[in-house]
């Protein structure tokens, strides 16, 4: 009995651990869900993320369509962005593959790179509150055309802050309405966008780094 | 650490007050204060011993190109007095402008602030234009303390004006911005502050003028003629002018080298023959605190900083919550500049600029309203550089208090303007846009 | 009285002889440094410049080159030369560098005339030493600005060429604001001219200029890229902290700030060009005395108050920010550049062995990495 | 033409710290001054011997 008491004890504690190991990133991470190209990325505050995300598509080998700031008439005119060329404080990358996808195609999914910039606004010359109104339409928009929205958050507690900061306001605007997250460990530190996504039902996913936003997007894009 | 630092710094205090008791001027005393701050850091290592001579040495060079720049400019005015020069325009303009006196005010101030706007010295202001414009003050019917009042708030708002603003200078340097855009939130600024100035200072008339002295005074020098006054001054605006227009062709002169052609050019057209030599060694006699402070401020920086005071210090004032700090910049700038000269922009201003620029503020902004306050510290003691040139080039013989009392209003106004534009740098940003065109 | 004047000039003397002679010794003092295994060639900036032969403005540009043709990247230590980690990542490079392809170019010092000059009011020690296993080598503290005793006067303002953008007085000997330079300008403007005559005469392909900033300065601790190379950068930066743990962001280089070499390298080359910033709380102006302690270890009762008052731009506690690892960073964010440089564009790839990374460094000091003068031929020494 | 502006500047040094050596000598009654005319002359002579 008491032999037994100590295997089944020592089972007890393999099977806790083996539970937690598989729980723990069950906790924060879901299946990672499907999207379909072209996609767009844009900024969600203007921060310099949105580099980040574009390298890291580049990367992955996922080609896609770069503009800073579009709204809503921009994004309707699909694929190469209606040939508009970068000018101070708007810019615009066309790398989609048009053999596949030509000129036109409605984008099937936008990638929001979040993180407020007060310089990169500016320089665009936006300010918070244009720069929310502008998210709210191109969400909604996207909302009722079915085109896939993915918030990505990966600057960490520097684009962080108190509740109602510009950064948190960028997140609010985008990150309930995705229908995919990504952040690092850094940006979830206060677990606010495991709160979202768990109201919403929305996937997440938390990776330690930004580098390995490159894996994720070649299974999302798979 | 910070025990030793304060242990430092109470040295250095003792050994100013010493110096005052003991009646040593204030640039002994001051220099008695970085010396021993040096000797008490000596204790601590912070420096070594053996560094104690070579750090007070270093620290003399600080602004070297500037006493050079004080010591030619003022030779060259010296000369142009003695050669009758200065009493020749103040009578002939006067007789033009007097009678109507706002039109004379106004284009006494621009005179004033030219010479500073383009070289960022105050003191050159005063050293270049400032007996002139006092005896035509004077002229006016100005009493000699508000005509030294007078003659500080313009220089200081010179200094401040642009294209050439040394403490801005100094930050955009530090703080890695370009110079760039200070047009309109600099010269708006000091164009209706100078204006408010002149005419609350100088509205009143408060005795007659002695117009018949100085006319009797420039009919002794007959030979004295327009382009024999106006010549130099050409050649000196004209050297800095070009440099301006044509950067990549002129070669760089420096602004020592300018004075020190068009003073001799001065002393070419001067009507009577005057002992070059003599007059100049006169000059430097009576430059010698102010070139003296320079030094003795430099060598006191460099041991502040090399003892760690001056680290302690520009902590406090960073660590000062942000709305205390705010009606406290109208107390730190000035105090900082009447104890460390330019050195205060450095060591409060960088700091101060990059908080502000994290918080949201406008940099260019900010630092043209601190440049406000700035100059106001030059009047201060221990060093009050330009307060007392102002006293020296307007002859007034009272306490120095007396004068400064006298500027009170003006320097209240321009505290308010500056700390605003900080304040609301961010609002005011649409000058910087308009500046650059 | 007559006395009296003789004993004040007699203390003048004195004061002046000790003072001067340590002044003296500081300009005139030489740094060995050691041409690794993979230096092949060793120049003056002058060949590129020939006006600037025989003057203090003139510095060592050593090429380190590879078996195989590749790229090539131009390597800048001591723009600053009151931010040494330039000039000890430099050396760590040419005293241990072997490239396989392509070619590393490193100039240690770039404002030579800066690192003969002292800065004034602002009490820097004259030297600092880093122990190594042989004993300490000993390094001249230089000053941001080139000597006035080779570029004198300074103007009232300077104007940059050839934008015409008014910088501060002080600029026209800051070799970080006289980019891209002209041949007949001022001695700094000669400087940074006869570094884009090799940029383009040698066909680089990457400019690394590596820099310290202050801890309350908002771009420290990153890489300043233009658009041309932000990219690269933005990857670099993605990498070495998934890598090696520590954080090194991307700041965008100001499109309308002129003569710094990550706006003028990029725009009047076809160099993309980089510049690299670790934190040296020795520059920052709220700290205690300026040691050469301060200068190496980076540790400050001020900046530490300061740092829980959120009042810094870094992350910063009681270890400061030694020299090792801002040298290791420096180290590790170069070979990263050169890596990801080399992946992309293979036919220009740049390969370079047993130079250490991070980690390494950390470890082991950078003295480490030096080799004792006194062991090679005379021949293999250059004296800076 | 750099040069020669250069060298300008060190007449121009030599002859201010020439004039308060002078004032120095001439000095006659305050030990103050003469303290402070050779505190001035220190970078004077030490940028004239290109020391510093």
């Amino acid at each position: 009995m008491k032999f037994l008491a100590k295997k089944y004890w020592g089972l007890t504690l393999f099977s806790i651990i083996i539970l937690f190991i598989l729980i723990l990133p069950l906790r924060a991470q879901t299946k990672i869900p499907k999207a379909s190209l072209p996609v767009l990325t844009t900024s969600a505050g203007q921060s310099n993320d949105v580099n980040t995300v574009n390298i890291i598509l580049e990367e992955a080998g996922i080609k896609y369509d770069y503009c800073d700031v579009p709204d809503v008439d921009l994004i309707k005119s699909g694929v190469g962005l209606a040939d508009r060329e970068s000018g101070p404080g708007f810019h615009v990358e066309v790398y989609t593959d048009l053999s596949k996808y030509p000129k036109g195609t409605p984008y099937k999914t936008i990638i929001f790179a979040i993180g407020a910039s007060l310089k990169g606004m500016g320089a665009s010359g936006l300010t918070v509150e244009t720069e929310e109104a502008r998210l709210k339409r191109i969400v909604d928009y996207c909302q009722k055309n079915n085109i896939f929205i993915i918030a990505v958050h990966v600057g960490g507690s520097a684009l962080r802050g108190a509740p109602g900061s510009d950064n948190e306001r960028m997140i609010d605007a985008v990150a309930p309405y995705a229908n995919y997250i990504i952040v690092t460990k850094d940006s979830n530190k206060d677990g606010r966008f495991t709160n979202i996504a768990k109201a919403r039902n929305i996937p997440l996913t938390e990776v330690d780094y930004a580098l390995d936003l490159v894996k994720i997007f070649k299974e999302v894009f798979q | 650490m910070i025990s030793q630092i304060v242990v430092i710094l109470i040295v250095m205090i003792v050994a100013y007050l010493i110096g005052q008791w003991r009646h040593f001027s204030v640039e002994l005393s001051l220099f008695f204060a970085a010396l021993f701050g040096a000797i008490a850091g000596a204790f601590f290592s912070t420096p070594h011993w053996s560094e104690i001579f070579r750090h007070l040495v270093e620290g003399s060079f600080t602004y070297l190109d500037i006493i050079l720049v004080f010591s030619t400019a003022t030779i060259f005015m010296t000369i142009l007095r003695e050669s009758g020069g200065i009493d020749y325009i103040v009578h002939s303009s006067m007789k033009a402008l007097s009678k109507i006196r706002p039109l004379a005010l106004l284009v006494l101030m621009i005179i004033v602030l030219i010479p500073g706007a383009l070289t960022g010295a105050g003191s050159v202001s005063l050293l270049v234009v400032g007996a002139p414009v006092a005896a035509a003050l004077r002229h006016l019917g100005i009493s000699r303390p508000r005509t030294a009042a007078i003659l500080f708030i313009l220089a200081g708002l010179s200094a401040a004006a642009p294209p050439v603003n040394i403490w801005a200078m100094v930050l955009c340097a530090g703080t890695a911005i370009p110079y760039v855009g200070f047009e309109l939130p600099l010269g708006l600024p000091v164009i209706l502050l100078g204006t408010f100035t002149i005419f609350t200072l100088g509205w009143k008339r408060e005795k007659n003028g002695p117009d018949e002295v100085t006319l009797a005074k420039v009919e002794a020098f007959l030979g004295m003629s327009w382009w024999r006054v106006v010549l130099p001054f050409i050649v000196l605006f004209g050297l800095i002018l070009a440099y301006r227009l044509w950067p990549f062709k002129m070669p760089v002169l420096g602004l020592p080298l300018e004075f020190f052609l068009v003073s001799i050019i001065a002393w070419l057209t001067s009507p009577k023959k005057l002992p070059f030599f003599p007059i100049s060694r006169e000059t430097m006699a009576r430059l010698l605190p102010l070139i003296a402070t320079m030094v003795v401020i430099g060598m006191l920086q460099q041991i502040m900083t090399a003892t760690g005071v001056r680290g302690l210090l520009s902590y406090l004032v960073i660590s000062i919550p942000i709305i205390v700090l705010f009606i406290l910049l109208a107390v730190i700038i000035p105090v900082s500049e009447g104890i460390l000269t330019y050195g205060a922009a450095a060591i409060l201003g960088i700091p101060l600029i990059w908080y502000l620029d994290s918080l949201g503020y406008h940099a260019t902004v900010a630092i043209s309203g601190l440049s406000l306050l700035w100059p106001l510290g030059d009047g201060l003691p221990p060093t009050a550089l330009i307060g007392r040139l102002s006293v020296m080039v307007s002859n007034f013989e009272g306490s120095y208090w007396s004068f400064l009392r006298r500027t009170w209003l003006p320097w209240i106004v321009i505290t308010i303007v500056g700390v605003l534009m900080v304040v609301f740098s961010h609002k005011l940003s649409f000058l910087v846009r308009w500046s650059v065109g | 009285m007559i006395r009296i004047k003789i004993v004040l000039l007699i203390i003048l003397v004195i004061i002046l002889t000790i003072s001067g002679f340590q002044l003296y010794h500081h300009r005139h003092y030489q740094i060995p440094i050691v041409a690794g295994p993979g230096v092949t060639r060793v120049l003056k900036l002058s060949h590129y410049l020939p006006s600037l032969k025989g003057s203090m403005a003139d510095t060592w540009v050593f090429f380190l080159e590879g078996q195989e043709p590749g790229g090539k990247v131009l390597i800048l230590g001591n723009t600053h030369a009151n931010e040494p980690e330039g000039l000890l990542t430099a050396l760590v490079i040419i005293e241990n560098g072997q490239v396989e392809k392509g070619t590393v170019i490193i100039i240690p010092q770039f404002n030579h005339s800066a690192s003969r000059f002292t800065r004034p009011g602002d009490g820097y020690p004259l030297f600092f030493e880093i122990p190594t296993s042989w004993g300490k080598k000993k390094f001249r503290m230089g000053n941001r600005e080139a000597s006035p005793l080779d570029q004198w006067p300074d103007p009232d303002v300077y104007i940059h060429y050839p934008e015409r953008q008014l910088l501060s007085f002080l600029d026209a000997r800051n070799v970080n604001r006289t980019w891209p330079g002209r041949p007949n300008g001022l001695p700094m403007e000669q400087v940074t001219f006869a570094a884009m005559e090799l940029i383009r005469q040698e066909r680089v392909d990457l400019v690394i200029d590596i820099h310290g900033a202050e801890t309350m300065f908002p771009v420290t601790n990153c890489i300043v890229a233009p658009e041309k190379s932000a990219k690269l950068a933005t990857m670099v930066s993605l990498t070495v902290k998934a890598m090696e743990k520590f954080d090194n962001h991307v700041e965008p280089s100001p499109p309308k700030f002129r003569g710094l070499s990550h706006r003028e390298i990029g725009d009047y080359s076809e160099a993309m060009p980089f510049l690299l910033e670790a934190p040296i709380p020795f520059l920052d102006q709220p700290t205690g005395p300026k040691t050469e302690r301060l200068l190496l270890d980076g540790r400050d009762p001020f900046l530490l108050r300061l740092a829980r008052k959120k009042k810094l731009f870094v992350p910063y506690d009681e270890t400061g920010w030694p020299m090792d690892k801002r040298v290791g960073q420096h180290l590790s964010v170069t070979l990263e550049l050169l890596k990801q440089y080399s992946r992309r564009t293979p036919d220009r790839a740049i390969v370079i062995h047993n130079v250490p990374r991070y980690a390494e460094v950390v470890e082991h000091g950078v003295g480490y990495y030096f080799v004792n003068p006194s062991t090679v031929s005379p021949d293999k020494i250059y004296f800076n | 033409m750099f040069k020669i502006i250069m060298a300008f500047y060190y007449l121009i040094t030599a002859f201010i710290a020439a004039l308060i050596f002078w004032n120095f000598w001439l000095e006659k009654k305050k030990v103050d001054r003469l303290i402070l005319y050779l505190l001035v002359l220190i970078p004077m002579i030490l940028r004239l011997l290109r020391i510093k």
